[in-house]
């Protein structure tokens, strides 16, 4: 939190905001009443919280009241859940995921280990502090929160998105150099994704002066195209085949 | 319902060397045998006795002799009885044989082993790399890897600045003892 | 071109490519993955990748009290945390030498098979699920929150109980208690012919579990398969039965089993095994209130407690199969050494990895619910 | 008719069936829920998820061919509901007859393939050739049956088959002269659908939802409107080939409805069959079935 | 076994059963959270009232989630074992295990039944909470999870420690207490949760926690080192000190405080005399300051100045009037509280640092006090309270009533004198109990019975004596009498005495807290005894300053007047110890300490300004 203050954001005026026309306001607004209405959540159980988000879908506590529906991939969903502690293994497939989830996006912090390592503070193996890697919009207090406490967060999100208040995924494109760089700090220098964050940035005209920095130059640097992963196949025990893996 | 676990054991004792058997009570045996004899033992004790599920491989280290333990928990279903055979093998360079081909779970564990404390095992399947693919320290689960130094050095404590807490130091007040103190005054 | 629209990697057309099954997947319990190579939609190799839900807890619980330990292992496996709970303290009481109460140990008793009731509900949900089949999971979810509820009155907390500690358990049950838990499994055993009806006896799910991921008492011997999947294959072993803790052998219960080792030979062991409990459960019902008497030995203050130095392994029946801890203590305030032996450590890696070998494509996620593997048991 | 009146009806009809398809999903939903004991989705989610969608900043796409597959897919639709006649408006369905239908209904599914097949997902790949091996597996009674019903009432147009229905009263619609044919009828449009137990090349457990796995924002709206269209198509077309059409919108309207729920009810009491299954059987009962409705049917 | 046969193919036609479920009523609950049960474990409650800032939650927490919080404006007393601390959590880390509850000595956290918190990155700060009793929305949703009894994780009560019993113990001097065993003192030394209320309570601040931790950890030399570190009388202490450690102990709360004292003189004793020496002299400096120190007094305040100094390098010589050292704790503390060799061993560990003691130098009379003004660079006063007050009741002047301390330091030198059949003790403190025991024993020794009464001017709730001390005294056979007001001394017409006469109180004290006892003087009792002792306070012997310095000096209502460091208004000249702060073993070594700190400070500057 300190690092994020000592940067210095200017506002950009975001495309929604400069429209004049009262017709598009309206639209503008349809749209945030509807996505705040329609939440597609990404259901990656990265932590124990996961356990209360089946009841928190199913009968007794039915999302589906409030518009909210589980999808499978990273590219329908508009809620990123992450229930818990984040492996760093994990942490990378995080924000690989939410990299490829569709704008606007909305990450939403579970339990006590999202927000200051929680339970697993002394751990070589989980991140501690969630909002150094991604941008996150809402916390859910609890090891882990209730399913009526995660509902609760799911309407306080409501609220936020039909207000136009969660823009988080915005900050992700102003300060992504700031993000980049804790990423590259637990993942090492060549660390990189396949999205292309800065070109996003400017196509949304959301580029500002925290995008690019000396971490997205190291990553410039180090950037290496795309290849198959090399997996190592073992059958039986015994016999051994080398394929490629698509990600 | 608990047999008794006498006969193999004395036919044990005549064969094998260097072993140490101590009953824990009606089900729990403890062996105490050389790394050299325990292939041996769990041949026999598979081949003869009816041990033939591998409960669990336990590594333990005892950085201060500079040793690591081996524990092989033997479950008999015929029997009803489990057998803890422990071995010691050197810190350094930390190689043992695997016992894969008496007992396939060993795999697992072994490779697990491997990864979090270095032990290599000739023989075994598979040493690559399954929980830590992504991790480049020192085999964690060795004592001289301080994991909360690990992380202190890695990460940074959250800074809360909630209001109540500027209230109450400007009156003079605030945190007096952190989490962070409070553990370091522990001797 | 849009910035986000980037190129897919092209590859060389062929019969044999792969597929990943997770870490984000629906197809897997929990973060773990599974990568399947496939010939058409046949597996011919399969890769289990651990380690998303590592948390080093065997590192952790060096450096934490042994009192401190009681919040971190039901962490372990969240579907079923009790015997998780219930390993350890056992583990530390063998190694004080401790007696437990025995109204204690029926406590425990009456915690371990609610857990179980509700693992299995969960389970069969989410085996539902994999074959497309959502009502069930509704159904077994929601009927597990009942459980929940219990377990919130009793503990405080629906999911992580955090109730046993060394020497007995943390509080006795609230008044009326039992009446609650006799109403409830009342309840869920007027659910089970629903279940039968929609679940268990459907053509559709029969015809789906029946010969998927086969394997026979040979083989699950050789894996070192335990529990409901080794009964499953025809061996009649339960570690309640056979190494009895705590007061099991006053119980009495039924081991079911199966022959066959597929799919529906475990989800019936399975189902069979949630009637058994609700057996014991009642039993514990009607025995709690003849057992009076302390439910915990006092241990020393927590933050000055030298456990002498041993060595000891505890085993429990969870509802995935033999659960086991090793401890080891130097005679410090800390466990010197703990290993978790979770029953998924061997049935989501070396038994999933073989049994889906030979599968169909869309058998893959059946298998391993079938399992019931748990992988934060395999990576801790 | 006027080519004016027939122009509006070609706008009319698919927002129509646009309409009330958002209404079959909003009741596909609520029969999930009733069924799964709880209360379901608000009346108007359909609607919010296809306009979030469609209000989604990012919108990838994976080449011209991913946006043309979509625009078949739902065209093909668009297009098909102009062939199926509905209370007061015909639009082109004297003209184009049920085996335009049949062919039109198909490019959907081709659209699809073509679409997903850019995106070089894995999943999506699998999916789509599951999907076409669905189809190959319910056209196949399908085509059966609406050979039959084409046989029985010696025409292919919709709207003489409507007509002719209408005219006999409720003995005179297609289910009470050809129940075989209907039941058939009935594991073909379960299939057409892609529900529960035919439901094996969306399967998310296995491959991720199939040939959505690639697909967002506008894209997957656009599959979402198709839902729509799809849930009308194949009611209206049961209704108008088996039910006698409608006679006027209330009873229409009542029809599909009622005609769309079996297949719903029966996706949340089945779990998915394995594709060799799902072909073993579309081929086996319903194949017989129907073929033994078309015998009867033609003696 | 099954009742579903695994041949069962199923039908199809069965899941259509579920058909009813269109016509039953959804399970599900309305959006509105549920109160959660009566044992829940939501966000944490703090009683302000009861918490006493010990900081047990904090050490227990898993997650290192509490830091504690100082809060200006509560109320702070180290006595009374307070602190103005409360604990703060940190939900970023907080697991809801509730061992925070189930530790707390004081039993002021619990958990409530609200569990829903929810904030957006901007509010992150309200993760970090200070529990009050309203929770952390300022609402107060009921109790959940409490400490009850089977939780509690302390173990509130003391291990036994073994005694003699009465009639063992009342015909000799030998020490009453048996002190622990190896295993009872890590036991008892397990008891402690380390909040460190003892040290702040401690005049002299005895590192208490880490002794107690040293011993629980079997390293006795550790614990030696922690104790010397502040009370080169820890033999002493261990025994007899008025242990206020164990008043502010969190343990003590709710149950019995830990047994500070009895773990100190059971560290004391398990390492042997040799070693406590070599660990005694750790950081003697290894050079003479050059400076001469004269000491006054050779009781714990003298000694532990001198201990102090001698550390310092300094030499220092310490003059006494009576043939041993020790003051009161020797001559005024019964054997069979404080044995003989006990006490020397202290004073041996203190001399063997190079400490001299003059024994029977009377200053004044040997040697006069100007010309040890002269000799040294220092001089300090430890005079001690070695003079009894009177009663100044009719009778008193005569022969057979005397001074408790006079006689307790006969008794202690061993002199000769007649043990009176029976006795009348007046007074209620400690001093009025040793001389009532010793004289228990004595007359046991010679006659076989014995016949004590004792009263006191309080009542038995409110008597200065440790309430062991008066229970034991019963068990010994003496008579206790509360609220009794001495009125005269009875002589017989032989000019014997035959008793003291007393009336029965009925207030101590006047609206304004005065000494002004009334009587009721209808209730008027003789009890017989040979002897009538006194034993209501003692004064300080001052002849020895002389009549010019006596002048010159300031004095607060009878004692000297020093500074807060324990200097006079004489420049040369300091006082500590019982003569200055009254009387109590501890608070005299703080005051050796804080003297001899002061002296240091006043040389070392006198020193630099010579170097200047």
């Amino acid at each position: 939190m300190k690092n994020m203050k000592e940067i210095d954001i200017p506002i950009e005026a975001s495309v929604e905001q400069s429209r004049t026309n009262p017709l598009a306001r309206v639209f503008d607004e349809l749209v945030r009443f509807c996505r705040s209405r329609s939440m597609f959540m990404l259901h990656y159980c990265t932590g124990c919280g996961a356990i209360e988000l089946p009841p928190a879908m199913t009968s007794r506590f039915d999302m589906e009241r409030l518009g909210i529906q589980p999808m499978v991939t990273p590219r329908q969903a508009d809620i990123l859940l992450i229930t818990g502690y984040v492996s760093i293994k994990t942490l990378k497939r995080v924000i690989l995921t939410y990299e490829q989830m569709g704008s606007p996006k909305y990450v939403i912090g579970i339990c006590s280990c999202t927000v200051n390592g929680g339970m697993y503070w002394q751990s070589y193996a989980t991140a501690k502090q969630l909002d150094q890697y991604l941008p996150v919009d809402l916390y859910i207090a609890g090891c882990m929160p209730r399913p009526e406490a995660v509902l609760e967060g799911m309407r306080k999100l409501m609220d936020r998105i039909r207000s136009g208040e969660a823009d988080g995924w915005k900050d992700y494109y102003r300060r992504y150099d700031w993000y980049l760089g804790n990423q590259q700090h637990l993942f090492g220098d060549d660390w990189q994704t396949p999205a292309d964050v800065i070109g996003e940035a400017s196509h949304y005209d959301l580029a500002g002066s925290g995008t690019e920095g000396e971490h997205t130059h190291l990553l410039q640097q180090c950037q290496k195209p795309l290849e198959p992963q090399q997996t190592f196949f073992q059958i039986g025990g015994s016999l051994e085949v080398k394929g490629e893996s698509h990600e | 319902m608990s047999k008794t676990v006498t006969p193999w054991l004395d036919n044990l004792l005549q064969e094998i060397e260097g072993i140490e058997i101590r009953r824990k009570d009606s089900r729990r045996v403890r062996i105490d045998i050389a790394a050299d004899s325990l292939p041996t033992l769990l041949e026999l004790l598979r081949g003869r006795a009816g041990y033939v599920h591998l409960s669990a491989i336990t590594c333990v280290d005892w950085i201060d002799e500079s040793q690591f333990e081996l524990v092989y928990q033997l479950w008999s279903y015929e029997s009803q009885s489990l057998v803890s055979a422990h071995i010691r093998i050197a810190r350094d360079p930390g190689v043992y044989v695997s016992v894969f081909d008496l007992y396939q779970p060993a795999a697992f564990f072994e490779r697990d082993i491997h990864e979090m404390f270095g032990v290599y095992f000739e023989g075994s399947p598979d040493m690559s790399k399954f929980i830590l693919t992504e991790w480049n320290g020192p085999p964690p689960m060795r004592k001289e890897f301080d994991a909360e130094a690990w992380v202190n050095e890695t990460f940074e404590r959250k800074e809360y600045q909630p209001d109540w807490l500027k209230e109450i130091t400007e009156q003079g007040g605030g945190i007096v003892k952190s989490p962070e103190e409070a553990r370091q005054k522990k001797p | 071109m849009r910035p986000e629209n980037y190129q897919a990697i092209s590859h060389p057309p062929s019969n044999e490519y792969e597929l990943n099954f997770g870490p984000n997947h629906p197809g897997i319990e929990g973060n773990y993955a599974l990568k399947v190579k496939l010939h058409g939609d046949v597996v011919v190799a399969a890769r289990a990748d651990g380690g998303y839900l590592h948390r080093g807890f065997e590192k952790l619980m060096e450096g934490r009290l042994w009192i401190q330990n009681i919040a971190l292992v039901p962490r372990i496996c969240v579907p079923d945390p009790v015997p998780m709970e219930v390993c350890y303290s056992m583990a530390v009481e063998a190694l004080n030498d401790m007696e437990v109460p025995e109204r204690a140990q029926w406590l425990r008793v009456l915690q371990l098979e609610l857990s179980r009731i509700a693992a299995h509900l969960f389970t069969f949900g989410g085996h539902a699920a994999t074959t497309g089949m959502y009502t069930t999971m509704y159904w077994g979810v929601a009927d597990r929150d009942q459980i929940l509820d219990l377990f919130e009155e009793w503990t405080g907390g629906r999911v992580y109980h955090i109730y046993n500690i060394p020497g007995g358990v943390r509080r006795d049950i609230p008044a009326g208690f039992l009446d609650r838990v006799s109403h409830t499994m009342d309840y869920i055993e007027s659910r089970l012919p629903d279940y039968d009806n929609l679940f268990f006896t459907n053509q559709v799910f029969v015809d789906r579990a029946r010969d998927t991921g086969p394997m026979n008492q040979q083989q699950a011997l050789e894996w070192g398969v335990t529990g409901p999947n080794l009964r499953a294959t025809g061996l009649a072993f339960d570690v309640r039965r056979d190494d009895p803790y705590l007061v099991y052998d006053q119980i009495d219960f039924d081991i079911p089993t199966e022959a066959p080792g597929d799919a529906w030979a475990r989800t019936l062991v399975r189902r069979q095994e949630l009637k058994q409990s609700i057996h014991i459960v009642r039993q514990v019902v009607e025995k709690l209130p003849s057992v009076s008497g302390p439910v915990r030995t006092q241990i020393p203050n927590p933050l000055a407690w030298n456990v002498p130095a041993g060595e000891t392994y505890t085993r429990v029946e969870s509802s995935k199969g033999e659960l086991g801890y090793y401890v080891v203590s130097d005679g410090g305030d800390k466990p010197y050494r703990v290993h978790i032996r979770g029953p998924s450590s061997m049935h989501a890696v070396q038994v999933l990895e073989q049994l889906a070998v030979g599968a169909r494509l869309e058998d893959v996620a059946q298998i391993m619910f079938s399992l019931d593997a748990c992988p934060p048991e395999v990576d801790r | 008719m006027s080519i004016q009146i027939l122009l509006m009806e070609l706008v009319l009809m698919p927002l129509v069936a646009f309409v009330v398809g958002l209404f079959l999903v909003l009741m596909l939903r609520r029969i999930g829920a009733k069924l799964q004991r709880r209360v379901g989705p608000p009346m108007m989610q359909p609607l919010y998820d296809i306009v979030k969608l469609y209000g989604k900043k990012t919108q990838i796409s994976h080449g011209w061919m991913h946006d043309i597959g979509i625009i078949m897919a739902v065209g093909g639709y668009v297009a098909a509901e102009t062939l199926l006649p509905v209370p007061g408006m015909d639009g082109i369905a004297d003209k184009g007859g049920l085996v335009t239908l049949v062919y039109v209904m198909m490019i959907p599914s081709l659209g699809l393939a073509l679409g997903v097949g850019q995106c070089a997902n894995p999943n999506g790949s699998i999916g789509i050739a599951r999907a076409l091996t669905a189809m190959l597996a319910y056209d196949v009674p399908f085509v059966i049956v609406v050979f039959g019903v084409a046989w029985y009432f010696g025409t292919t147009n919709l709207v003489d088959i409507i007509a002719i229905q209408q005219a006999g009263g409720v003995a005179g619609w297609g289910a009470t002269a050809m129940p075989l044919l209907a039941i058939a009828g009935l594991f073909a449009l379960q299939g057409m659908l892609g529900k529960q137990p035919f439901e094996i090349y969306i399967a998310p457990a296995e491959i991720a939802t199939g040939p959505m796995v690639e697909m967002s924002g506008k894209y997957l709206g656009g599959l979402f409107v198709m839902q729509c269209f799809q849930l009308y198509t194949a009611g209206v077309l049961y209704v108008s080939l088996f039910l006698g059409g409608g006679e006027n919108w209330l009873f229409f309207l009542l029809k599909v409805f009622v005609v769309v729920a079996i297949p719903m009810t029966v996706a949340f009491l089945f779990p998915r069959y394995k594709t060799e299954q799902m072909i073993r059987l579309m081929w086996k009962w319903p194949v017989m079935i129907g073929l033994l409705g078309l015998a009867f049917v033609m003696h | 076994m099954s009742d579903i046969d695994y041949k069962d193919k199923g039908s199809i036609l069965n899941p259509f059963k579920s058909l009813q479920f269109f016509a039953r009523k959804p399970v599900t609950e309305p959006l509105e959270p549920r109160l959660a049960s009566l044992s829940y474990r939501g966000f944490h409650i703090n009683d302000w009232e009861l918490c006493i800032g010990c900081s047990s939650c904090q050490k227990v927490c898993d997650n290192a989630a509490i830091s504690m919080i100082e809060i200006p404006g509560l109320p702070s007393d180290p006595v009374k074992g307070v602190r103005n601390q409360r604990p703060a959590i940190d939900y970023g880390r907080c697991c809801w295990c509730a061992l925070c509850v189930d530790i707390c000595p004081t039993g002021s956290i619990s958990l409530s039944r609200e569990y829903v918190h929810t904030c957006t990155q901007e509010e992150i700060d309200s993760y970090f909470i200070l529990p009050d009793p309203n929770g952390i929305h300022k609402k107060f949703y009921g109790y959940g999870w409490r400490k009850v009894a089977d939780s509690d994780l302390l173990n509130l009560e003391r291990g036994d420690m073994g005694e003699r019993s009465a009639d063992q113990r009342s015909d000799n001097f030998d020490e009453i207490v048996d002190g622990y065993s190896l295993e009872q003192a890590v036991a008892e030394a397990s008891r402690c949760v380390q909040c460190g209320m003892c040290h702040d309570a401690c005049p002299t601040h005895m590192h208490a926690p880490e002794y107690i931790r040293a011993i629980w950890q079997q390293d006795m030399e550790e614990a030696v080192r922690q104790i010397y570190r502040t009370n080169p009388f820890s033999h002493v202490c261990g025994r007899i000190c008025t242990h206020r450690c164990e008043t502010a102990c969190s343990i003590g709360r709710r149950g019995d405080p830990v047994a500070i004292r009895w773990l100190k003189r059971f560290a004391m004793d398990s390492v042997d005399h040799e070693t406590v020496k070599a660990i005694a002299a750790q950081g003697k400096v290894d050079y003479l300051s050059g400076k001469q120190i004269a000491i006054v007094g050779a009781g714990p305040a003298g000694l532990t100045a001198a201990f102090d100094l001698v550390k310092l390098g300094h030499q220092v010589t310490v003059y006494e009037a009576q043939a041993e050292a020790g003051g009161m704790t020797r001559y005024g503390i019964p054997e069979y509280r404080l044995p003989f060799d006990m006490l020397d061993q202290d004073v041996d560990v203190i001399t063997a640092m190079g400490v001299s003691i003059e024994y029977n130098t009377r200053i004044g009379v040997d040697i006069e006090l100007s010309k040890l003004q002269q000799n040294n660079d220092a001089v300090l006063l430890a005079l001690g309270l070695q003079l009894g007050r009177s009663t100044r009741i009719p009778g008193s002047e005569h022969r057979q009533v005397t001074k408790a301390v006079d006689l307790l330091r006969k008794i202690a030198a061993d002199e000769a004198f007649d043990v009176p059949r029976s006795v009348v003790v007046i007074g209620g403190g400690n001093v009025a109990m040793d001389i009532a025991r010793s004289l228990v024993r004595l007359q046991r020794q010679q006659y076989g019975e014995s016949r004590i009464t004792l009263t006191a001017l309080e009542d038995r709730d409110h008597f200065l004596a440790d309430p062991v001390e008066i229970e034991e005294s019963i068990e010994e056979g003496i008579e206790i009498l509360d609220s009794r007001g001495p009125q005269a001394c009875e002589i017989d017409e032989k000019g014997r005495l035959i008793g003291l006469r007393t009336w029965k109180v009925l207030s101590i004290f006047d609206e304004l807290h005065r000494f002004a006892p009334s009587y009721d003087e209808s209730d008027e009792q003789l009890h017989p005894g040979e002897m009538v002792i006194e034993a209501i306070g003692q004064m300080s012997d001052v002849s020895l300053l002389g009549d010019e310095l006596t002048e010159r000096l300031e004095w607060n209502r009878g004692r000297l007047q020093v500074d807060e460091a324990g200097r006079t208004s004489e420049a040369w000249l300091w006082a500590a110890g019982d003569c200055v702060n009254g009387p109590d073993v501890v608070h005299a070594v703080a005051d050796g300490h804080q003297v001899a700190a002061s002296i240091e400070a006043v040389l070392g500057r006198q020193e630099t300004d010579h170097e200047s």
